[in-house]
């Protein structure tokens, strides 16, 4: 029997998760609603003028991965969690093989975690008044930090989906492992609104690449043992 | 915080922990071997 | 259609599974070959989807082995899957994607291209009305034959059916009839099953204690 | 089995070892500049704590991934029995940690790179019992509890290492407060008295894990007969 490349195999079940995710819209609607409400939510109370000068660029950066951080938890789980409460997991698990899946769902995790940035970092400048110097910066440090943030996510979501599957267990598991990444992010995001020149983010970016690269490589060889017995 | 209690605060937290620990080994290592000598 | 004419051999030796405390199977041994239909029966519970999971390579058993030979070469759980085909109730496809895309997906993912899909599901009696609804939407009998098209859609040498008839009526039955002759020549069968007509194809049984 | 007589006598060694330590540390080792009277001899627990800890994590690595390779159930009853004392161990250098602070800046708590690392690390591996408690399948659980520790433990250098440097960029004036007085001159004395403890500790730490895996396996063989 031959078979499809990895790549070919990865492509096709990302492609699944976007059409599924499209008619059923459930990590969508689950993120989206969180990370809207929770930005008005915290704009109202706070809003442009409510923080001391010199201390909004740390709070308004530490705010903004926060509200990510959350609402990525309300969604991120899904990709795995569903395909064991279905049962759809065992024919998934004879027809692709395990880095095809985990490759697949973390480009999905990717997708789902930037289109979320690409909509909440613009509305929470503009309702919180967070005026960012360097937008490349900013950009750069987004992107990283949201695939470094994607990759541990999708790991965690892995694990919990074969054991109990809950959000609250992908929250426990995932917010330690994740801290030192929020505190890179938040850094760079700083740095960001903090100067005009790109190398501002260069500490920070370096930091979440490398712990990135780290994790990626490691749930490379890790991720078969999750998901087959 | 005195001079002296501040050394009295340390004290009673250390001996207090390893002291508990360092009983908790003898007990168990005892009833261990109790159990592996039924075994 | 040419089928795979390759011998694979699958041997399994004192196999048994215990879950916590408590022992599901026992020592059970036997061998697949192509061209022969083993009948895996007994009650409920008595470990007929275990034992399948397990020579499907999908559970460890607690203690013996199983071993899948390709003219006596030993394969690693990678090289086997592919050769795999399976149908089961605890096993699902996708609600949200239709009949024809759950069949492209699989297809795609086991990389067999260029086949008439279409006609698979039409030989296992789904209508072409519905080739391009959602599986959500499907009665259990539908869903089965969707099920059992996923199995034989990369024409496996080794087909593990567990409860084939399940939810079907009496045409949906003559298919899986018919669907098994077809395949029996090149495939290695095995079938778990409590209903006498299915057990009447098999050219080997194995009993399992409740 | 009765004692053989290196067993007994290691005890004792250990025992008058740590005894020698403690005394040592709370009156013998010289006072440090720059301190509220003798508080600062706490270090002398609170620094070796967090070394076992980390010392108890490297075992449950090797023990988890020993584990996958083997399945066999004793390594993943040594990876408990490590992650439990590592769990101990981080505790207990938070608490001495927390002492410290409330004795040097009047407050259990300021943040100090360090101090968050180590709660870090014990999140983390209360998230792996809580992992643990989620997945009734014996292999299943011991299977998913070491890929979430070797994962944690990948990040681990990050934490020690990275965070504290980039966390100082984040608030530079609380953080500066307490650097200055924690960096305290390191004289020849303390250093071995330090290192003294490190090895108590150490010894402590070997001793409970033994234990604990002797008590896996009466476990594993009572097990074994109730199955035969």
């Amino acid at each position: 029997m031959q078979r499809s490349s990895l790549l070919a195999e990865s492509l096709a079940i990302l492609g699944k998760e976007v059409a599924s995710e499209l008619r059923r819209r459930v990590a969508l609607n689950a993120i989206g609603l969180f990370a809207v409400t929770t930005l008005v939510a915290v704009a109202y109370q706070i809003g442009p003028y409510g923080l001391a000068e010199q201390d909004r660029p740390f709070l308004l950066s530490a705010l903004l991965w926060i509200i990510l951080f959350f609402a990525a938890t309300a969604g991120l789980a899904r990709v795995f969690v569903k395909e064991e409460d279905a049962h759809t997991a065992k024919a998934l698990r004879l027809a692709a093989r395990p880095l095809a899946v985990l490759y697949g769902k973390l480009l999905f995790n990717l997708v789902l975690l930037l289109a979320l940035e690409v909509i909440i970092v613009p509305l929470y400048c503009a309702l919180m008044g967070f005026a960012v110097r360097s937008v490349a910066g900013l950009i750069l440090v987004m992107a990283a930090g949201g695939a470094a943030f994607a990759v541990t996510s999708t790991f965690v979501a892995a694990i919990i989906a074969r054991a109990s599957g809950s959000n609250a267990l992908f929250a426990i598991l995932a917010l330690p492992l994740l801290l030192p990444l929020l505190v890179a992010v938040i850094a760079g995001t700083r740095a960001a609104a903090g100067s005009m020149e790109l190398a501002a983010v260069l500490p920070a970016l370096r930091a979440i690449v490398s712990l990135g690269g780290v994790t990626m490589v490691t749930a490379v060889f890790l991720f078969p043992v999750v998901w087959r017995d | 915080m005195s001079e002296s209690s501040s050394m009295l605060w340390v004290a009673v937290v250390m001996v207090v922990i390893w002291g508990g620990i360092f009983a908790y080994c003898l007990g168990l290592d005892r009833r261990l071997r109790h159990m592996e000598d039924q075994q | 259609m040419v089928l795979n004419a390759r011998v694979l051999v699958v041997r399994f030796r004192d196999v048994s599974k215990r879950f916590g405390g408590q022992k599901v199977l026992a020592g059970v041994s036997g061998e697949l070959r192509p061209g022969r239909v083993l009948v895996v029966a007994g009650p409920n519970g008595s470990g007929k989807s275990t034992l399948l999971n397990i020579l499907a390579g999908l559970l460890r058993p607690s203690r013996g082995e199983v071993t899948y030979a390709e003219d006596e070469r030993v394969l690693s759980a990678e090289e086997w899957f592919p050769n795999l085909g399976v149908a089961a109730p605890d096993m699902a496809l996708y609600d949200e994607l239709s009949a024809l895309e759950n069949l492209q997906l699989f297809a795609r993912l086991r990389g067999v291209s260029g086949h008439d899909h279409a006609s698979l599901l039409l030989e296992l009696g789904l209508a072409a009305a519905h080739h391009h609804k959602a599986l959500g939407a499907f009665s259990s009998g539908m869903k089965q034959r969707v099920k059992l098209a996923q199995a034989v859609l990369h024409r496996p040498p080794v087909l593990l059916l567990d409860e084939p008839s399940a939810n079907l009526d009496e045409d949906g039955h003559q298919r899986v009839v018919r669907l098994v002759t077809r395949m029996r020549p090149a495939t290695a069968l095995v079938v778990a099953t409590n209903d006498p007509r299915e057990m009447a194809w098999g050219d080997a049984t194995i009993e399992l204690a409740g | 089995m009765t004692e053989k007589t290196w067993q007994k006598g290691l005890k004792w060694l250990l025992g008058v070892w740590l005894t020698g330590v403690t005394a040592a540390a709370l009156l013998w080792a010289p006072p440090a500049a720059g301190f509220q009277g003798d508080s600062f001899r706490i270090v002398f627990f609170h620094v070796p704590q967090a070394w076992v800890a980390v010392l108890a994590f490297c075992v449950n690595l090797v023990a988890s991934l020993r584990y996958l390779r083997g399945r066999r159930p004793l390594d993943d009853a040594r990876a408990t029995a490590a992650a439990r004392l590592g769990l101990l161990f981080a505790i207990l250098a938070t608490i001495t940690g927390s002492i410290f602070a409330k004795i040097e800046w009047g407050m259990f708590w300021n943040w100090d790179p360090r101090e968050t690392s180590i709660v870090i690390l014990l999140l983390i591996y209360a998230a792996y019992f809580a992992l643990r408690q989620a997945v009734a399948d014996e292999e299943r659980r011991g299977a998913l509890a070491a890929a979430y520790a070797i994962f944690a433990f990948v990040t681990m250098p990050f934490l020690i290492f990275v965070v504290p440097r980039v966390y100082a960029s984040l608030h530079p004036n609380l953080v500066e407060a307490a650097r200055g007085t924690v960096r305290f001159k390191m004289d020849p004395h303390m250093r071995m008295v330090l290192l003294a403890a490190l090895v108590g500790f150490s010894g402590l730490f070997t001793w409970l894990y033994t234990l604990e895996v002797r008590v896996a396996r009466l476990v594993a063989a009572r097990r074994a007969q109730e199955e035969a």
